[in-house]
């Protein structure tokens, strides 16, 4: 019970956190959102007894994948500056 | 209560953060966003490739001392999604990163 | 304003099928026939303790094939891209000085980099045994190269080091998976070594070498991409 | 046997071993390439051999040695062996073609490449639907990667697009795949096949996503924006592999998948695969850019296809035929295109005469046009053929209506842009570079497509039987092309007799009306070729061109059923419109030729389908139609009626005609004309005497021949041009011929024979003999000549006798034909139209001396003081034709009883009796030879008379006249051949306002608008591409659940 | 007879005119006038062919009912043959006047082809309904048809036919009012512009014999034929005449005048004419 407790908070912190990625002016704050989606998606995996999926998907999608974002948003900033 | 459990919650997030993905996709300008978009959409399939993978009350597909190795069938979630999952994880990281060369 | 509400609408109307979808689940009490099978019979025909290893390593080992496939050419392809804008760099573009990492970050660093990358080849090594594998692995690997790349931006990235680890465990795979037609069952088959006692390091026939070809590959591909992103970005 | 999981290994082992060769330089890294694409493709081709020599059975690959659905397992099946084989066949080409560019892009770009190739192997050999997309994943990235190794900032932002795009669509299909294996329990297509998913709602979507995914990766209209951007700016080396090898390979993929849904969801392909097909081939229409024209049309030819996969189980055991020969034109039509495309580099296609300075890349090019719009000898030609027959059978007319609607927007433009190379302004002096590595490429694919199309007509139900030594021989002569001209015509001339003489004697025996008509299409070829002499030079593609046509006019006689008739009728518009466009300004009026004789000839497909469908394929099954009967007889009519141009569908010939070239002018007018008029007889024949009064078709048909005879006709007599006035002529008498058939009685159809004979003698009489006279004064417009029969005399006695023939005054053959007209039509009834084509035969006259007076008579101009004497090579067949025509003339009934006895089969009743020389009917009689010798009598006498009163007379110069109380110097001043029935065009001229044209150019503008319209959905955004991929998806859900 | 014609113009106007035997006297002059020119060989062959026409339709025109010997050659051929052997003299005509190279002669030739067109529609549909009524195209049996009194002739059986057929008469003789081709005034004698001594000797006697042989024609068809030689005279003559008549009273038309009013009420005729033997 504790778990889908758990699970409620995760999903409206994803969803929220979602919106916000898609709708906050600020790029830095867009790209952290993003990154934290993707956290909580790994927290959720371990929850639905999916250890593997929770390690790649917090190596890959909330490590990599925002550090990417960060050199294309520092190659835009300076391509448009 | 049926949808409050663990699956159906994280299958509607599932669905939800896909329909999200697909919105920034379609409504942002920066480019940037779209891509995140593309990853949130991602993020959402994969959620929902895992909550079908699961099965109520049942351990990770790892037989470790904790499982054993007889009657598995009984006590582990289904390994299948996960592999699948994995896979598409790492894709989903090639597209993106290609999407984001794109510009 | 218009085009989004006409957009909003057109995503609404979308959302109908994922509805449809969202009733037809119902959840799992049981495994599916796939899934039980590979829970009854993959510890005697793998032998590895992670299902989901066997599976993606062997059962589906082709569609990691394909998997690592795309992150090679992923990284070619910014690799390529990289040396299209170097060509451009060469012609009066400049290379922006970039801010030396402060001192802690840097001594830390070169304590951390060489442990991370242990613990990843720890993580692909074990893929058979505990969660995680190559992919994992590899991308741990790939965490510790940009710590190193954020503690020395200036350092260059040694591509020509990174695509020869890519290629040859490419290519070693490719070969382990030949291997498998001639000494095995088929493609990509793990029995080319013998399954060994469940639950050891060296058990799961080929699967430890194959996972660790897998992640030395995917480690040098993903710390290639993120390299060449770097090296994009850093320049002007 | 190599196993085919070595395509995967070599393809990969290459790719990774590039990374560790070090130093190896660019172009050994390319070799390697080559060399490992040129194993995949031995791979490829030995399965292929050993599925085609039989006994080799499909075989299954487990991977890990597990079986399936627990591993994923490949399969090599016939089909599948055929299709890796086009990808790496085509794969290996593009290689070579794209050689030095993947030299210069380096290693990474190579191993993209052959990665691309594995990848597209892959997802036709997996037999697992998560492979399948891992798979298609990887073609994609591939392919967005080569895209943005271009280099181009369009190329980029298209990639981003096609990233976008196929995105989304692989998150939609993933999604598919992962409730599909929810609901099944598996991953293997033959478990969801055998599962039947859409039993249950969510089961139904899951397959919906699935095949939707599919779909969409197709490109299919209207979301497929980012699919034409992507044709658009890749390299067209790419380009070419993305239409050909990707698109067949997803076709591949979706045939494969399409049984997991239901009957329904066929039934959905099909729609969605021709909305596509009309669609995208309507906006081609507007199209400019030569790569994405290229793109609609691979988009449209995807869509036909998808259609045809839709309609897999509806066309049973011919699927595989048909889905294979449209499959392999566009296949091979669309790589040859796209190379070209990369040799010419120019992006409008306006700008693409430059390829006219390279004969053999035109005919290259010529030929992939012809193979796309499914012309014979190509294989698309069979498989429309096929697919239409099986289609009509099982009364899909609808379907067969939308095709032909796609096919033929995609000959607007085609044609369009094939008349742009040909006739473009070749602007640059600099000629196109034809590095060899690329011109390779193309001219084994071009090669390629005539190997195909003539393997694939033995499949066809009665193709077997189609002649094609005629089209051997052409093929041979095209080879010797480099040869003089006059040698040329010499084998031309040679093998056409032989080719008469194969089965011309034969016909006479056993069928008088085919003999007839053969000895004009083969002995007037024979005679207009003799004309050819004229022509200095090496006249290079003439002789092809011509020959094919007669080729073709051979086959419609040789026909015995309808494949061989509408195989030879294709194939003679195919070479009477190269002939007409070689002119200087004919490429406009080539144009609407070619739209014309192509609609109608879908008209007569439909017409043939629907006849098949319940009577057979052989040609007597025409009149055992059942049902429809009148609707099918319309059609072909219509059909039939593009080639003689009547009244409203005549609006191409005039300028087609006129602006051909000398020779070409008579072998389009007096023969080809006669192709029509022959097709006419057989679908009469085939509706039977006991039609005549009842059928209302025949009656409308006949008041058509009257108004055409009667526009035609009066347009003549306007005209400034002289071959245009020929022309114009030529639609009247064609009017005179269509209303004599359509009488439907022994003596009309006595009176239309007899008109083609004539028209044949006197128009290739004429048209000779102008042609010549052009050639000399090099000008058409009459009013610029004049008195030439100073200089001239034997053009001028030539044209005499034409006029006089044609405007059927006595004694010459002319008058036969009005004689046995007015017999029936009497007879008949039909008073009416009677009149009005009597009338037009006395506006003939108008224009017969128009013609003869302005180009002969009055007073010879300046400039032509010195020309000569028409060209001998011209005089020879003319006069030949002359000695035909008195014979005719005085003998008529060696020719007409015969032929009387011959249709006395058809129309026993109310027969023309033949009294020694004299012809009687129930209301007149008449005997040309009596007329003819006292006409002859009188004649002399009188010449004698006045000969004896002028013995003195003098010569005066020309200008020795007055009036207006002065002599006229200059000549022009006293020729008043310009605008010379002024006063009638006042009066009448209102008939002849080009309505028609207006009507037609109408038409044009509102297809080009509702082209131009529908394409504003392409914004050239990639969010509105990828709204449209979601919109496209939400109205077919809407639509299906 | 051109003679009368012109006579009996000249006395309606209030003039005396040329002696009867006038034209008569022309031709004899023509024919001996040893000046003579020429242009060419189509020159001479103009004449020839326009005679030869003119002799032609004579010869293969049956002049007397049931005579054998006054049928000519008429065994040759039937109404059709006629008509359209008209066609040749005119385009023998008309190639002659063209070597001439005179502008005149070319205006004057497309002239009269553009109205001799439209006479012929009125002309042939008249023919058709005859041919409808008797059944038959041969000129002898309409002749034969229409014996046994005068109301028997076609001109009281088939009166529309008839009247269509005399108004085309009207433009076929070419007097006025559609008499522009030869268009006294602004072009000498039309056509033969140009010719002159034995060349035009030969042209008047042909059109002579035209006059004649169209009146003839018209007997035949309408007028109950001639039994003998005094009836053919006398029906030829008044049919001669009606068109000399017209020719006063209106004033002349011009081309397009001439075609669209040939294509009005000549045609309605000829065409109520058929509907009531269809």
């Amino acid at each position: 019970m504790e778990y889908i407790l758990i699970a409620i908070v995760l999903a409206i912190v994803m969803l929220i956190m979602a919106v916000m990625a898609i709708h906050n002016k600020k790029l830095e704050v867009a790209i952290i959102a993003a990154g934290v989606v993707s956290l909580f998606a790994s927290v959720l995996y371990l929850l639905l007894a999916a250890p593997d999926v929770a390690m790649t998907e917090a190596a890959i999608g909330s490590g990599l994948s925002t550090v990417i974002f960060f050199y294309v948003l520092n190659k835009i900033r300076k391509n448009n500056a | 209560m049926k949808y409050f459990s663990l699956e159906y919650i994280s299958i509607i997030t599932g669905f939800l953060l896909v329909v999200i993905g697909i919105w920034g996709i379609l409504t942002q300008k920066n480019i940037i966003k779209m891509i995140i978009g593309f990853t949130i959409f991602d993020t959402g399939l994969h959620v929902i490739m895992v909550s079908i993978a699961y099965v109520r009350g049942k351990t990770a597909p790892i037989l470790d001392d904790a499982v054993g190795i007889k009657d598995v069938a009984d006590k582990i979630v289904d390994p299948v999604p996960q592999a699948l999952v994995l896979t598409a994880i790492v894709i989903g990281l090639g597209v993106t990163a290609n999407v984001s060369l794109c510009n | 304003m218009l085009k989004n509400s006409f957009i909003l609408a057109i995503l609404i109307a979308f959302s109908l099928i994922f509805v449809s979808l969202f009733i037809s689940y119902e959840g799992n009490d049981e495994l599916s026939n796939l899934g039980k099978y590979y829970a009854e019979n993959g510890v005697q025909e793998v032998g590895a303790q992670n299902l989901v290893t066997s599976i993606v390593v062997t059962y589906r080992g082709i569609d990691t094939l394909g998997e690592v496939v795309i992150l090679f050419l992923t990284a070619a392809i910014i690799g390529f891209f990289l040396k299209l804008s170097k060509k451009d760099s060469k012609n009066g573009k400049r290379v922006e000085k970039l801010r030396e990492a402060s001192e802690i970050l840097k001594t830390g660093s070169q304590a951390l980099v060489p442990l991370i990358f242990m613990f990843g080849m720890y993580i692909f090594i074990n893929g058979h045994l505990t969660p995680g594998g190559g992919f994992q692995g590899g991308a741990v690997i790939a965490t510790g190269f940009v710590l190193m790349m954020i503690a020395n931006p200036v350092q260059k990235v040694k591509h020509g080091v990174l695509a020869f680890v890519e290629s040859i465990s490419g290519f070693s795979f490719v070969v382990i998976g030949i291997l498998g037609i001639v000494l095995a069952g088929g493609f990509l088959d793990n029995h080319i070594l013998k399954l060994g006692t469940f639950g050891e390091i060296l058990s799961a026939g080929a699967i430890p070498i194959i996972y660790s070809f897998i992640g030395l590959k995917v480690g040098a591909e993903l710390s290639g991409i993120v390299g060449s992103f770097n090296e994009i970005q850093a320049e002007k | 046997m190599i196993s085919p999981i070595h395509i995967i290994t070599i393809a990969l082992g290459t790719a990774f071993a590039l990374g560790f060769t070090g130093k190896l330089s660019q172009k050994i890294s390319a070799f390697i390439m080559l060399a490992a694409v040129g194993m995949l493709t031995f791979i490829s081709a030995q399965w292929v051999y050993a599925f085609y020599s039989g006994g080799q059975e499909t075989i299954q690959i487990f991977t890990a040695g597990f079986k399936p659905p627990y591993s994923v397992n490949l399969q090599m099946g016939y089909q599948e062996a055929v299709i890796s084989l086009m990808i790496n066949f085509v794969g290996l080409l593009s290689g070579i073609y794209l050689f030095k560019t993947l030299v210069k892009q380096g290693k990474n770009a190579i191993a993209v490449y052959i990665i691309l190739l594995m990848g597209l192997n892959v997802i036709v050999l997996t037999q697992d639907m998560f492979n399948l997309f891992v798979f298609l994943e990887v073609q994609s990235i591939a392919t967005a990667g080569l895209i943005v190794l271009h280099k181009k900032k369009h190329a980029v932002s298209s990639g981003f697009k096609y990233m976008v795009a196929t995105g989304i669509i692989a998150g939609l299909l993933l999604l598919g795949i992962i409730f599909a294996y929810y609901f099944t329990g598996s991953l293997n297509i033959q478990d969801f096949i055998n599962a039947n998913m859409t039993a249950s709602k969510g089961g139904a979507i899951a397959v919906f996503l699935i095949l939707g995914a599919i779909l969409l990766e197709l490109k299919p209209f209207p979301a497929n924006g980012w699919a034409l951007d992507v044709y658009q700016s890749a390299k067209p080396g790419l380009s070419a592999i993305i239409s050909s090898a990707s698109g067949t390979a997803v076709l591949f993929v979706l045939y494969k998948i399409a049984a997991i849904g239901s009957f329904d969801s066929y039934d959905l392909l099909a729609n969605l695969g021709i909305i596509t097909f009309v669609g995208s081939n309507l906006l081609g229409i507007k199209q400019k850019n030569a790569q994405r024209l290229l793109g609609y049309s691979s988009v449209g030819q995807i869509g036909l296809l998808v259609m045809i996969i839709g309609f897999g189980p509806v066309l049973g055991d011919k699927f595989q035929f048909i889905a294979f020969t449209i499959v392999v034109a566009h296949f091979l039509a669309k790589a040859g295109l796209f190379w070209l495309a990369g040799i010419v580099k120019k992006d409008n296609i306006k700008k693409w005469s430059a390829l006219r300075k390279k004969p053999f890349l035109l005919v290259l090019f010529g030929t992939f046009v012809f193979t796309l719009i499914g012309f014979p000898p190509f294989p698309s030609f069979f498989g429309k053929w096929e697919l239409i027959m099986v289609l009509a059978a099982k009364s899909n007319m609808i379907w067969v209506a939308a095709i032909l609607l796609g096919s033929f927007f995609e000959g607007i433009y085609l044609f369009k842009w094939l008349g742009y190379v040909i006739k473009g302004e070749v602007s640059e002096k600099k000629t196109i570079k034809v590095p060899v590595h690329k011109i390779i490429p193309v001219a084994i694919v071009g090669i390629l497509t005539y190997v195909v199309g003539f393997f694939s007509s033995t499949f066809v139900e009665g193709g077997d039987i189609i002649n094609y030594l005629p089209l051997f021989f052409i093929a041979a002569l095209f080879f010797v092309d480099f040869l003089p001209a006059f040698v040329k015509n010499i084998i031309a001339i040679a093998g056409m007799a032989y080719y008469g003489y194969t089965f011309l004697p034969e016909l006479y025996e056993k069928d008088l009306l085919r003999f007839i008509f053969g000895t004009i299409f083969i002995g007037g070829g024979i005679l207009t070729l003799i004309a050819g002499f004229y022509a200095k030079g090496k006249r290079q593609g003439f002789y092809p061109a011509a020959l094919i046509m007669f080729a073709g006019l051979g086959g419609i006689i040789q026909a015995e059923n309808m494949l061989q008739f509408f195989f030879a009728w294709e194939l003679m518009t195919l070479g009477s419109y190269i002939l007409i466009i070689r002119g200087k300004r004919s490429m406009p009026h080539g144009y609407s030729y070619m739209l014309f004789s192509v609609a109608g000839a879908y008209l007569m497909l439909i017409g043939f389908a629907m006849t098949n469908a319940q009577a057979g394929i052989s040609l007597d099954a025409l009149s055992m139609i059942t049902s429809h009967a009148n609707l099918i007889y319309l059609m072909l009519a219509i059909g039939f009626m593009t080639k003689t141009a009547t009244v409203g569908l005549h609006i191409w010939l005039p300028g087609a005609h006129a602006e051909a070239e000398s020779d070409v002018s008579p072998m389009v007018s007096a023969i080809l004309l006669k192709a029509g008029v022959f097709g006419l007889i057989i679908l009469f024949i085939a509706m039977g005497a006991e039609s005549a009064g009842t059928n209302p078709i025949l009656y409308i048909l006949g008041w058509l021949g009257a108004i055409t005879a009667l526009v035609g006709n009066l347009a003549a007599s306007f005209q400034e041009d002289a071959k245009k006035l020929l022309a114009y002529s030529s639609i009247g008498q064609l009017g005179y011929i269509l209303f004599a058939f359509a009488i439907m009685t022994h003596l009309g159809w006595l009176t239309g024979i007899t008109y083609s004979i004539n028209h044949f003698l006197f128009k290739a009489v004429l048209f000779l003999a102008i042609g010549a006279v052009v050639l000399r004064v090099k000008t058409h417009k009459m009013y610029e000549m004049g008195g030439l029969i100073k200089r001239m005399p034997l053009a001028f006695i030539a044209v005499l006798i034409g006029i006089i023939t044609l405007s059927g005054v006595p004694p010459l053959s002319g008058f036969a034909g009005k004689w046995l007209f007015y017999n029936a039509v009497i007879l008949k009834g039909w008073y009416f139209q009677g009149a009005i084509v009597f009338f037009a035969g006395i506006i003939a006259f108008l224009y017969c001396f128009r013609l003869i007076y302005a180009v002969f008579l009055g007073q010879l101009k300046d400039e032509h003081r010195n020309v000569k004497e028409i060209s001998i090579w011209f005089i020879i067949p003319i006069y030949i034709l002359i000695i035909g025509i008195m014979i005719f003339s005085a003998r008529p009934d060696l020719i007409l009883q015969p032929i009387g006895d011959a249709i006395a089969g058809y129309f026993p009743s109310e027969t023309l009796n033949w009294n020694d020389t004299t012809a009687s009917t129930t209301l007149g009689y008449w005997s040309g030879y009596r007329v003819m010798i006292i006409i002859g009598i009188m004649f002399t006498i009188l010449f004698a008379w006045l000969a004896l009163f002028n013995r003195k007379s003098k010569k005066v110069k020309q200008f020795n006249i007055v009036y207006s109380g002065e002599r006229p110097e200059r000549p022009e001043t006293t020729h008043v051949a310009h605008n010379m029935y002024a006063g009638y065009n006042k009066a009448l001229g209102l008939l002849v306002a080009p309505f028609i044209t207006q009507f037609w150019n109408y038409m044009s503008e509102t297809v080009k608008g509702t082209a131009g319209f529908v394409r504003r959905v392409y914004t050239g955004n990639g969010q509105t591409y990828a709204l449209h991929i979601i919109m496209y998806l939400v109205i077919i859900y809407l639509i299906v659940f | 007879m051109s003679a009368t014609m012109r006579k009996i113009g000249a006395r309606v106007a209030g003039r005396y005119g040329i002696p009867f035997y006038q034209p008569w006297i022309n031709i004899i002059k023509l024919y001996s006038l040893r000046d003579s020119i020429t242009h060419g060989v189509m020159f001479y062959l103009g004449p020839i062919f326009r005679v030869s026409g003119g002799v032609g339709i004579f010869l293969f025109m049956p002049l007397i009912f049931a005579s054998q010997h006054f049928s000519n050659f008429s065994f040759a051929g039937d109404l059709v043959l006629i008509m359209y052997f008209q066609f040749f003299g005119m385009l023998g005509m008309a190639l002659g006047a063209g070597e001439g190279g005179h502008p005149h002669s070319a205006i004057g030739i497309s002239r009269g082809l553009s109205q001799f067109t439209t006479i012929e529609v009125p002309m042939t549909l008249a023919v058709i309904s005859i041919a409808i009524q008797y059944n038959t195209l041969s000129i002898s049996e309409i002749v034969a048809a229409q014996q046994g009194g005068i109301l028997h002739w076609t001109l009281f059986t088939n009166p529309f036919a008839t009247v269509a057929a005399m108004l085309s008469l009207l433009g076929a003789f070419g007097h006025s009012p559609f008499n522009l081709v030869k268009a006294p005034n602004e072009i000498p004698i039309g056509p033969p512009t140009e010719y002159h001594s034995s060349f035009l000797g030969v042209l008047r006697t042909n059109a002579a014999i035209l006059h004649v042989i169209e009146a003839v024609l018209f007997m035949n068809l309408f007028f109950g034929g001639a039994g003998n030689w005094f009836e053919l005279i006398v029906k030829s003559f008044f049919i001669y005449f009606w068109s000399v008549f017209v020719g006063i009273v209106f004033p002349r038309f011009r081309i397009e005048q001439s075609v669209q009013w040939f294509l009005k009420i000549p045609l309605l005729l000829g065409v109520i004419a058929i509907i009531i033997f269809m």
